[in-house]
């Protein structure tokens, strides 16, 4: 209960100002609409429906967008092409995926870097700058490529995804799985436990709050890729190939409905990482 | 686990110093903790060091322990050298402050050397319990650490240290936070079990009468640079009910340590 | 791909692996110093990775529209200089740089604010975390509209991408001084200001710079795909998207190069930073960040 | 049947309603072509799909095509349903902007991305700087929708006759309140969508007479598609699996596409070509006068 | 800084403990740390508190310093809830571990309390210059803490503690990791401070000793559920030279502390 009231306060103060923006930013072109109407002094409460209710508004109203949603997910079949909910559930599974594939991968490298001082010297610096590489220019290519080995719909666009999620996860975990006190590691030498063990009984719960912030990080950036990925590989659909065909169209509440999808899934996806981490947390004993 | 004795059957020392030294480099300049030190610890002895805080007994330790290298001079356990005795898991160490794992239950964290060195998991319930048994803390195998008393914690890196059968036990001021009663329960207990298991025990303290009490040998340390100043041997009897404490062979040596401990302590210098 | 491809292919990466194996081995001994020669081993490394890239797009006839030979790459460089500059200049000094500091400082003072008021944590986390995935193209084209084509645009979606890593990374980070820690501040009846300022920052500085790691890197992921959503004519995002478009694919891949040194110096910095200001924490102190 | 994929320079819409009919309409599977149509979109260099191996044919403009060729893709073109260009150039009548003489220091919005060509050919032959030099114009990377217009950024923007214009149609603005430049109209024109595949393919007679069914089969695709434009949009529309495409707008597309192909004659149309690489070349964006560029012996063989 | 006295003049008692209960819940049933605890310090009172690990000493100290929240009965400090107390910085705390913060250098611990209670640069050099002497730490400034020896870290706390002025010191084991003479020094000097600024002291230990020597109250605590079983005013003088621990006063209340100890021990009970 007491969770409630602070989302419905800061939601309610949200929604607020959009109402406010919208009709600030819809004005102009609603002046004009009425202009050609010959529509003169309009009533400031008449003026604001009027900016809430255009058909490509510059930024619609929250009830434009949020009626956009539900018709275009509970309003239509699941397996229609025009389904939000298809094209979000297209854009989930690759992101799934791909954050699968990247933690696994993340953690791997996590692991071989601290394991290995030639392996951190020399991969290191290409992981960082492997990030560095706009993945819009090189996914084409990617696609292109996989296609060519007859790897088409799914996994392409989980491969970007993967290569964007990893990167924080490497990160946040080499540092976690270095995070140990001198003592504790002092400790496992005594026993002269070998790297396996060092790492599952020392590092690896020693670097769990590190790996859960990687988590979160990673499946959000995970679900960019994946909407990034769709610019690239129109064929498949998913949420990316909607924003991007809804603003050809110039279907603003199209996109608007598509983005809070996402940006929905995204906050969900967060969120049961979240969880996880709680269980974790109170199975290994965390102070609350 | 692993034998001291050559081929040919001569006991080696189980820990040989000679003119070893280690100085820590730091932001702030070079730290001596440790210099020229030489001693020879037998099998079987008990040996206890004692000497002003900061003086480089946990050092010592650590050295043994393949946890510090020496900058200088030469250190042997077993006739080994101290990475290969480690590896050989020679010894079981008691650190200074508790390190216990704060994901792991008390009897988790006990149980952690037998995990690494692969004892089943009924040896494992069994030594717990019995460890958990020596050191008077049954009833809070299921507790997180920091749901313990700052010497309950103590007590379970003791029990975690004994639970497995390691030849030599370096214990670094294993009681310090104990009270007189638990002390002399436990310092009887450990006795009791050098007695039986033979083992050779490195023990730091700052009780002149527990040293005293416990020993075969008592190391005097001097501080910065850290030397040994006095290495006596103790004549009493291997036999030591708890009065052994007031008769006059104890407190001569005691009286002989305290000296030693003065002798050496930097204190009027320094301040 | 002809035999002696393969033979120089081969021989190219085990020359480097053997060298790099050796010198960290040396390295770790203190035969050699580390500084310098820890700086060779990428260098090494990153020089039998071209190798082999321009044995295989020469032996494999890979047609250069899908991926140009270093050399090709090289003679790109060192033509277009002026025009990668000024792409570097719109992009990364206009747009990265300013869209980084904003964005991982409302992450940093969000999470803060966040952590002040349970109301707020209550209230905005969730909300931050629906900004989390906000993709990029779609604020994209929003934030073009809002900001405008220039550069202004570009720093707003490299806020929205830096501000959640920071966020949530904090949030972490907040927690993690110990209970003694904030024990003794409470002894000293330390007000919030003084806990967070003397205790709770320094101990979340390992998080706090984790997340400008990652955010480094992706911020310039987020200003160059920005870019693909109309610009003026000028920036590395611009050049790449009209360059595939042209086929001018080793202008491309000279865009990348430059984008990955500059991304590499930029997260070294952080590092380097980091390496400074959290000497204490174990995983500086027992080796390298 | 012979299996061949066709890379779309943009995405499922009208622009390409020949093929999308013709592959509803089985056109091809009766000249035995197994055809695969993938769509394009704002990333999809087709020129580098076909390079890679991941296409057959692709669609593009004549100006990319050649530029392709330039820098060692060799396409070929085989045939040219577009005849004409639908690209124009529109201003808000509120800026003031009547001829070509009144675009100095004006804002215009271009596509890039291989579509920049004609209007840089144009600015050349009016002797106008797109380098931001003073005297000249500013050249923005126009996203591609009309909001630059609306949204006030450019004082002019690209538009497709059959697409965009549409949009700013449908958003209020008409030949009353916008002043147009219709390339096609200003002889300013270069040659649009055609099919291009790689030259090496054409020395192999099998391939040549796939593609021959390939263009037979497209061309009756583009006749039905303008004879039945309702079913051809709602084709248009069910071929979209992105589910964006609205009915309404694909039927005005198609509208507009009719105006621009031939679909009688597949040929290329040999004054436009001309002026194409006339363009190509005062503006070097190619090098040299192309040689073999273009092919008949498709467009031979389906006479 | 807090004066504990009414308006009237009346002097308040320092600490009043009622009935005073605290229960822990774990995941693993409860925990009863303290039970129906009934004491009263005065102000001026040097009060040392003795008794076998876990009983419950540090939950007490804990508890005066609103670092936990008693379960039942009543607590003030000063005439004031504990927290209000706090907030008045009326005490100053030595944990049982150092709780040094890594990121600082020793003197800049030390420094910390000054910082956050506004003193000036200066003051505050003049302060960490006159503790670190007392402590016998000087050389170390500039040093990190885990740079130093247990016994160096537990001085340097030591020391941040008394650099700032509260009325109450609570300190727990606070000699626990040094020597014999380091301790006697460390003694006398406590000694000599509380009876020069006339401070209160509540002094948790494990040496009986040191409690005697130290204290004009001995509390004496029984394990689980931790009760106060004995309550032992001193008679010896304030003016206490070291020697004063051969007298037969002073053997004798210490004998009467080991009973009491003995006796509420649960050790026969548990083993
Ligand atoms: N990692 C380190 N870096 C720098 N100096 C160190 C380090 N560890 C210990 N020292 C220094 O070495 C000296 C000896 O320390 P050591 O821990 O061995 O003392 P100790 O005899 O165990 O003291 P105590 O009884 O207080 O535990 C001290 O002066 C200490 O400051
Ligand atoms: N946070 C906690 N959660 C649960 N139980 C706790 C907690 N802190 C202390 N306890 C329990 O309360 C009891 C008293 O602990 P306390 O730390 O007060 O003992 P102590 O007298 O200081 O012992 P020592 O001399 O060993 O330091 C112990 O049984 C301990 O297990
Ligand atoms: C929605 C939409 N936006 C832009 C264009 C621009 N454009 C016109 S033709 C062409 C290439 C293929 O012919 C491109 C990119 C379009 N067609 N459709
Ligand atoms: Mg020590
Ligand atoms: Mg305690």
């Amino acid at each position: 209960m007491n969770r409630v009231l602070p989302i419905l306060t800061i939601l309610f103060a949200i929604l607020a100002f959009w109402y406010a923006a919208a009709i600030w930013m819809n004005a102009p072109w609603q002046n004009i609409l009425n202009g050609r109407a010959n529509l003169e002094n309009v009533p400031f409460l008449e003026f604001a429906q009027q900016t809430w209710a255009q058909d490509k508004p510059v930024l619609p109203a929250p009830h434009q967008v949020a009626a956009e949603i539900w018709n275009a997910t509970m309003g239509l079949e699941f397996t229609s092409r025009r389904s939000l909910a298809l094209h979000a559930w297209i854009t989930l599974s690759a992101t799934l995926l791909g954050f699968v594939f990247g933690t696994a991968l993340g953690v791997v490298l996590a692991v071989a870097i601290i394991h290995n001082d030639a392996t951190d010297r020399s991969l290191m610096p290409w992981i960082i700058a492997s990030q560095t590489i706009p993945i819009l220019a090189i996914a084409p290519m990617v696609v292109v490529g996989l296609g060519a080995v007859g790897l088409t719909g799914l996994v392409p666009k989980a491969l970007i995804s993967m290569y964007l999620s990893f990167f924080p996860v490497v990160v946040g975990m080499v540092k976690g799985l270095r995070s140990p006190e001198a003592i504790q590691l002092d400790l496992m030498r005594t026993y002269d436990a070998n790297p396996w063990q060092v790492f599952w009984k020392l590092r690896w719960p020693a670097a769990l709050p590190m790996l859960f912030a990687s988590m979160k990080v990673g499946i959000a950036i995970s679900l960019i890729g994946a909407v990034v990925a769709e610019l690239s590989n129109a064929a498949g659909g998913g949420l990316g190939v909607r924003l991007l065909t809804g603003s050809y169209n110039g279907q603003t509440i199209q996109i608007w409905a598509a983005l809070f999808i996402a940006a929905g899934l995204a906050a969900v996806l967060v969120a049961m990482v979240g969880a996880a981490e709680k269980i974790v947390n109170a199975r290994i004993g965390v102070r609350a | 686990m692993t034998s001291s004795t050559t081929g040919t059957g001569v006991a080696l020392p189980v820990v040989k110093a000679e003119h070893l030294g280690l100085t820590f480099s730091t932001n702030d300049g070079d730290v001596v903790a440790l210099s020229d030190v030489n001693l020879t610890i037998e099998k079987g002895d008990f040996v206890s060091f004692i000497g002003p805080s900061g003086c480089g007994k946990t050092t010592f330790l650590r050295t043994i322990a393949d946890l510090e290298q020496p900058t200088s001079g030469t250190l042997e356990i077993n006739g080994q050298t101290p990475e290969n005795a480690r590896k050989d898991r020679a010894y079981g160490y008691v650190f200074q402050a508790p390190a216990l794992y704060p994901w792991r239950t008390i009897e988790k964290n006990i149980a952690l050397p037998l995990e690494i060195m692969g004892h089943s998991a009924q040896q494992q319930a069994e030594r717990i319990k019995r460890t958990m048994d020596l050191v008077n803390l049954s009833g809070f195998e299921k507790k997180f650490p920091w749901q313990l008393s700052g010497g309950m914690q103590q007590r379970a890196s003791i029990a975690r240290a004994l639970a497995f059968d390691a030849d030599l036990l370096l214990m670094d001021e294993p009681f310090g936070a104990l009270d007189e009663i638990v002390r002399d329960h436990l310092n009887s207990e450990l006795l009791k079990l050098w007695d039986r298991t033979k083992k050779t025990i490195c023990f730091v303290t700052h009780s002149i009468p527990e040293a005293v009490y416990l020993s075969t040998k008592i190391v005097v340390m001097s501080p910065r640079p850290g030397r040994v100043t006095d290495i006596i041997e103790s004549n009493l009897p291997r036999e030591r009910p708890l009065d052994i404490r007031e008769t006059p062979e104890f407190l001569a040596i005691a009286a002989r340590v305290r000296d030693g401990l003065r002798a050496g302590h930097s204190y009027e210098e320094v301040v | 791909m002809p035999g002696h491809y393969w033979f120089a292919m081969v021989s190219a990466w085990g020359f480097a692996w053997l060298f790099v194996d050796q010198l960290s081995g040396e390295i770790r001994r203190g035969a050699v110093p580390r500084k310098t020669m820890g700086l060779l081993i990428p260098a090494v490394f990153g020089v039998a990775l071209l190798v082999v890239w321009e044995i295989v797009t020469r032996g494999a006839n890979v047609p250069p529209v899908l991926l140009p030979a270093p050399s090709a790459i090289g003679a790109q460089l060192a033509n277009s200089a002026p025009i990668l500059w000024a792409d570097f200049v719109q992009t990364f000094v206009k747009s990265v740089i300013p869209g980084y500091i904003i964005g991982c400082l409302a992450g940093l003072v969000v999470a803060i604010a966040v952590d002040r008021s349970p109301f707020l944590k209550a209230g905005l986390l969730p909300i931050g975390n629906f900004m989390s995935a906000l993709p990029i193209i779609g604020i994209a084209p929003i934030m073009v509209m809002w900001f405008g084509f220039d550069w202004q645009s570009k720093a707003a979606v490299v806020v929205a991408m830096t501000f959640f890593p920071m966020l949530v990374n904090t949030v972490a980070g907040l927690n993690a001084a110990s209970s003694i820690e904030r024990d003794l501040m409470r002894t000293y009846a330390a007000n919030y200001w003084q806990t967070l300022l003397k205790l709770r920052l320094p101990a979340a500085g390992p998080f706090i710079f984790n997340a400008l790691k990652i955010n480094s890197t992706l911020a310039l992921i987020g200003a160059i795909v920005a870019e693909f959503f109309g610009t003026p004519v000028v920036g590395m995002g611009f050049r790449i998207s009209t360059g595939v478009g042209r086929l001018a694919i080793d202008l491309v891949w000279a865009e990348i190069a430059v984008a990955a040194v500059a991304g590499s110096a930029f997260y070294g910095v952080i590092a380097l930073i980091e390496r400074g200001v959290t000497f204490w924490h174990p995983s500086v102190r027992g080796g390298r960040a | 049947a012979d299996a061949l994929t066709l890379q779309l320079k943009w995405v499922t819409q009208a622009q390409f309603a020949g093929y999308l009919v013709a592959e509803a309409k089985g056109f091809y599977d009766e000249e035995n072509i197994d055809l695969t149509i993938l769509p394009g979109g704002p990333n999809i260099a087709p020129e580098q799909v076909i390079a890679g191996g991941g296409a057959d044919i692709i669609v593009t403009w004549m100006a990319a095509g050649l530029a392709a060729r330039d820098t060692g893709v060799p396409l070929v073109n085989i045939a040219q349903p577009f005849k004409r260009s639908g690209l124009m150039m529109i201003c808000p009548v509120e800026k003031e902007i009547k001829t070509v003489a009144d675009f100095p220091g004006h804002t215009l919005g271009v596509w890039f991305f291989g579509n920049e060509y004609p209007f840089f050919a144009w600015m050349n032959k009016e002797g106008i700087a797109t380098d931001g030099s003073a005297g000249g114009v500013t050249v923005l990377q126009q996203s591609f929708d009309i909001q630059p217009m609306i949204q006030g950024q450019a004082d002019c923007i690209s538009v497709m006759t059959y697409n965009e214009y549409g949009q700013a149609l449908d958003a209020g603005y008409g030949p009353d309140n916008l002043t147009i430049f219709n390339y096609t109209e200003m002889g300013n024109d270069l040659l649009e969508d055609g099919l291009y595949v790689m030259e090496d393919t054409l020395s192999d007679p099998a391939k040549v007479d796939a593609y021959t069914r390939f263009v037979r089969a497209s061309m009756k695709g583009w006749a039905y598609a303008l004879d039945n434009p309702e079913e051809a949009a709602q084709i248009v529309v069910d071929s979209d699996e992105t589910g964006a495409a609205e009915l309404a707008h694909q039927l005005y597309m198609v509208g507009e596409v009719s105006k621009l192909v031939d679909a009688d004659d597949a040929a290329l149309d040999m004054t436009t070509y001309d002026r194409t690489v006339k363009a190509l070349l005062d503006q070097s964006i190619i090098k040299a006068q192309p040689e073999g560029a273009y092919t008949t012996v498709v467009t031979d063989a389906l006479k």
